[in-house]
């Protein structure tokens, strides 16, 4: 064990906290307002709409995998745009994997904003609106900060999400050190090359990061625990 | 003093509502009815909550909503102020910041402590209102409507989240703050009580429709059609069959009163308005059976039963004697209480009278005879 | 694609399908009773309890995987146990995914089913003891045929779950046709294999899939559509 | 016809309960209070739906919880019958199997079918909760209860659910049925004109306290206590300072009344019970000053204001007129009907009489010397 402390590559880790962040931002910027459009809409492409988003839930990581090698991969569309205009493919490298971790970890972010604005009372809202406030305002200081809750439970659960990727990110992005190996693939070869100690380690680290998750989430509930699921 | 002009139709799910009126610009407007009848949709469509499907809306010379002019002023621009049921106060948010919500920046601190004072929410500013109790929580929903100085104030069944031996104080602190700022509301309940106590004016809704609408004291004494009768608590309510030279008849008996319209389907007549009498006098006196006597308070309430079964209910002052059960007694319904109601139409401003003529009414089976007539002339 | 659709290997759909049946057949009969004592019990491990099984939810596959084959694998005390037992060992065999599948999915399993008993009105189940009915008559008339969403909810997300599931299997059960070659492993193996079309063919069954299960969570929803984290 | 009697002690969190009382084997007995005086907790404790931290509760010779013996008998087999506030239908079941439900399998639909017929539900029988209107449902619970022939009935506010012009009938029929099935009825409400109408006994309840139990009219005619006395809708209550030699007063002036017990701590009299009249009556009256005038139906209500600005309420018949606004008035406080209210105690039972002696009342500042005294006494 301290041996495999003495030689322990910390790479993984950063890369990782870097791809979850960027995921996170970027994840934001699009749910909030497909969430609230979600939680406020009559249109009648809702329903598709909600369903397309709740895929990455149910689908395996492997197919979605295989789906994005297809549409961002050398030869496609996008790739070769991609490609063109940055000088780099998307798949295999660190781009690509904020893209496949934004639509993977997409349901983990949108849906409990969703559930926060809907659970928000239209009441307060139409009251901040007779009262002469713009909807602008009303969102910012109306309903925002009666969802805080909701926007912990998106947060930690899109970092998590994206910082627990496997299947999705060996497949888009491969192994590559210092590009796109993060923790979780870091593993996966430490237990392929029986390097068990370094596992070990990487994997404690892992698992004390989920632990401190679950207790920021639970705490968020304020007391009042809930399912994550339902 | 800019009256409220509302005719709007509005439809959604099984559920529709049409209603025309003139809301006057003083005082207060009690929409009495039911739930589920559209008292509180009718608050909404006015304050543009919700969108009619046709019609308009016009405060004074402020058109808010026109259909064919494509008139829809946003809720926020028409300085409507809302109270709504369950107060929908900002959890967010302190007493003081939830009523200077609505005030400009500049003015916000001492509105807030101008209304705070006003509303002896004094030592409460810095709670949030998940600490205050529930008349509380309803004064600091009344300040914070009340600081954006509506020119209309909407209030949603506003004592509906309260403790009864909290409301009348309250009533009387909204009746003062309306007198105060001398601008219209509306009060939407579904208790009588409260309607008595702080209504200017009524409108009686059963069903979407505004089945009537006036002066307080107006609606009350004459009810004009059968469904406003069962809102507004009259329990004396006697189905008309068949009328002839002054007389009317139900499966109850029959009374001699002219002025009875066509139209008429029922007669009402208040608790508190029958005589008690030992002699019959025949045109406008029933004979029933005393059932039971209930203390109720300040009044005491005689049930007896009429010639059908039916019940009649009689209301009396707490300290005069009342028959004992089961004894044969005479009611007396007087000409001047007694209201004919309509079904779907309102017969309101109707005055009946002691039928002239001293002859006694034919006996039921000739008015049965009549019946057909009647019914075809109408 | 018709060369592929001939040459069409149909185990891995089968042992998938087994997999997920298995897995949610013991999840059922684990799941029902600790939902039931997580949504009534008043007792200070509560919140140990929940936190654990929700861990699967946060904590990466590799990590997972990784010590499932510390602990069940050989020299382990269960593995051994098991092997002296059955003869066979744990990892890198069917029952090992079945164990591993169990521990991935639980919390989709037991978090719906938790909600659902919290949904139910506490004066419901007080009505039916108070007309005489026993607990065990109570639950069976009262409680389970008021939570048929739930019920619903969680077998499709336990079964879509362990359907979809990739690292943990790939760690813990590795790559044996017909003894752990799950569909989303084949799937990996034909991309790796650059087997494009029969990837291709493998996605659009497990694609087809999930549809169906969002299909039916949503109905189940019954018109009145909801999140399903948070 | 077994009496329940329960002595409990109850704590949860902020809320402590503590109830000792014999409640009778027949008839409805209602517990009135205002929301969160424990009126609920005190009929789930009797129902074994909470359990208390010591006591015991017995139906007649049937001990169903004693702390000190361990007897904790669950709720299933206590044979209470009880109808929750929201009706806690069975969402999955029609309406015959909801009623059907407590009965054992053979006699189930049998039961069933009469308890359909007994309630007008005849029709409904294959509906789903989900399918039935307010009223409706709360008869499905009300069937339901009494199809298992429970030994005690326990009601928690059935009618607030329903709306107002349906609970007239709802309660009559209530009381009809609890008078056939000849059990013991329990009825938690906050709503004075149900305990009203539906109680036999009444027992109130204030902050965990049973303040005051008793037969109904009873318990309207001598609140006992403060806090009892604004639960029943007495808004005629006055401070009682200082007394002396058959003199009571208060900042609102002093009554010539004899017998008022040392720890009375307010009078109160009915809005109904004081006398209005032109002359000054030394002993039992005292100047007031008419403010408003309000119609409530079949009564009208003067309201006037005392020497401390504090409000007079008084109750007339509708049709009896009534001094202007803004005029001096004398207003008569028969000794008979004004009650002396202790505080935490009850002073219930007490007498007063005009006090004999002809000479008038001392002067308020001789009053006030002996206030030191008398608070010595006690």
């Amino acid at each position: 064990m301290l041996e495999a402390l003495a030689t322990f590559d910390t790479e993984p880790i950063f890369l990782t906290l870097q791809l979850a962040s960027m995921t996170l931002a970027v994840l934001m910027i699009l749910g909030l307002p497909l969430a609230w459009w979600l939680a406020n809409t009559k249109s009648p492409f809702r329903g598709v709409v909600e369903t397309l988003t709740a895929l990455p839930l149910v689908l395996p990581p492997s197919v979605l995998g295989f789906y994005l090698l297809v549409f961002l991969g050398k030869g496609s569309l996008i790739g070769e745009a991609w490609q063109s205009a940055t000088g780099e493919p998307l798949v295999f490298t660190f781009s690509g994997l904020v893209i496949a971790s934004c639509i993977y970890s997409l349901p983990f972010v949108v849906q409990p904003l969703q559930a926060g604005f809907e659970s928000i009372d239209k009441r307060t809202i139409e009251a901040a609106l007779s009262l002469g406030a713009t909807h602008l305002r009303t969102f910012l200081e109306v309903v925002l900060p009666n969802m805080r809750r909701s926007l912990i439970v998106a947060s930690v659960l899109g970092f998590a999400h994206t910082v627990g990727e496997f299947g999705v990110v060996l497949m888009v992005g491969g192994n590559i050190p210092g590009e796109t190996q993060v923790i979780s693939i870091a593993i996966y070869e430490h237990v392929e090359s029986i390097e068990y100690e370094a596992a070990h380690l990487l994997s404690m680290v892992l698992l004390a990061f989920s632990f401190v998750v679950l207790l920021i989430v639970y705490g968020a509930n304020g007391g009042k625990r809930e399912a994550l699921i339902a | 003093m800019n009256p409220l002009d509302v005719d709007v139709e509005f439809e959604r799910a099984a559920f529709s509502l049409a209603v025309n009126a003139q809301i006057p610009g003083e005082g207060i407007t009690v929409l009495l009815g039911p739930s589920g009848s559209g008292k509180t949709t009718l608050m909404r469509l006015i304050a543009g909550l919700e969108n009619p499907k046709t019609g308009s809306v016009s405060l004074g010379p402020q058109t808010w909503f026109d259909h064919h002019q494509g008139i829809d002023i946003p809720v926020r621009k028409r300085k409507v102020g809302i109270v709504f049921q369950d107060y929908a106060l900002f959890q967010n948010m302190t007493v003081a910041q939830n009523i200077g919500f609505g005030v400009a920046k500049s003015d916000r601190e001492r509105t807030a402590d101008t209304w705070i004072e006003r509303l002896d929410l004094g030592g409460l500013a810095d709670r949030y209102p998940a600490q205050l109790s529930g008349g509380q929580r309803q004064r600091v929903a009344l300040a914070r409507t009340l600081a954006t100085d509506p020119d209309l104030l909407l209030l949603d069944e506003p004592f509906s989240a309260v403790d009864a031996h909290l409301r009348q104080n309250l009533r009387a602190q909204l009746m003062g703050l309306v007198a105060a700022v001398k601008k219209p509301a509306i009060l939407v309940t579904h208790d009588l009580d409260e309607a008595r106590q702080v209504g200017d004016w009524i409108g009686v809704m059963t069903a979407g429709r505004l089945a009537r609408f006036g002066a307080a004291h107006e609606i009350f004494n004459d009810p004009g059609e059968y469904a406003a009768a069962c809102v507004l608590g009259w329990r004396n309510l006697l189905p008309v069959s068949s009328w002839n030279a002054g007389c009317v008849a139900g499966p109850w008996g029959q009374l001699g009163l002219s002025g009875v319209p066509l139209s008429a389907k029922w007669l009402g007549i208040r608790a508190e308005h029958i005589g008690l009498g030992p002699g019959l006098v025949p045109d406008c006196a029933l004979q029933a059976k005393a059932v039971r006597c209930r203390e109720m308070g300040a009044v005491r309430e005689l049930q007896c039963r009429l010639a059908d079964n039916s019940m009649l209910y009689i209301h009396r002052p707490w300290n005069t004697p009342l028959p004992a059960a089961g004894e044969t007694i005479t009611v007396h319904l007087p000409a001047q209480y007694v209201k004919p109601l309509g079904e779907g139409t309102s017969l309101a401003g109707t005055q009946l009278s002691q039928r002239a003529s001293t002859s006694p009414c034919p006996p039921l089976s000739t008015l049965r005879e009549h019946e057909a007539h009647s019914t075809s002339v109408v």
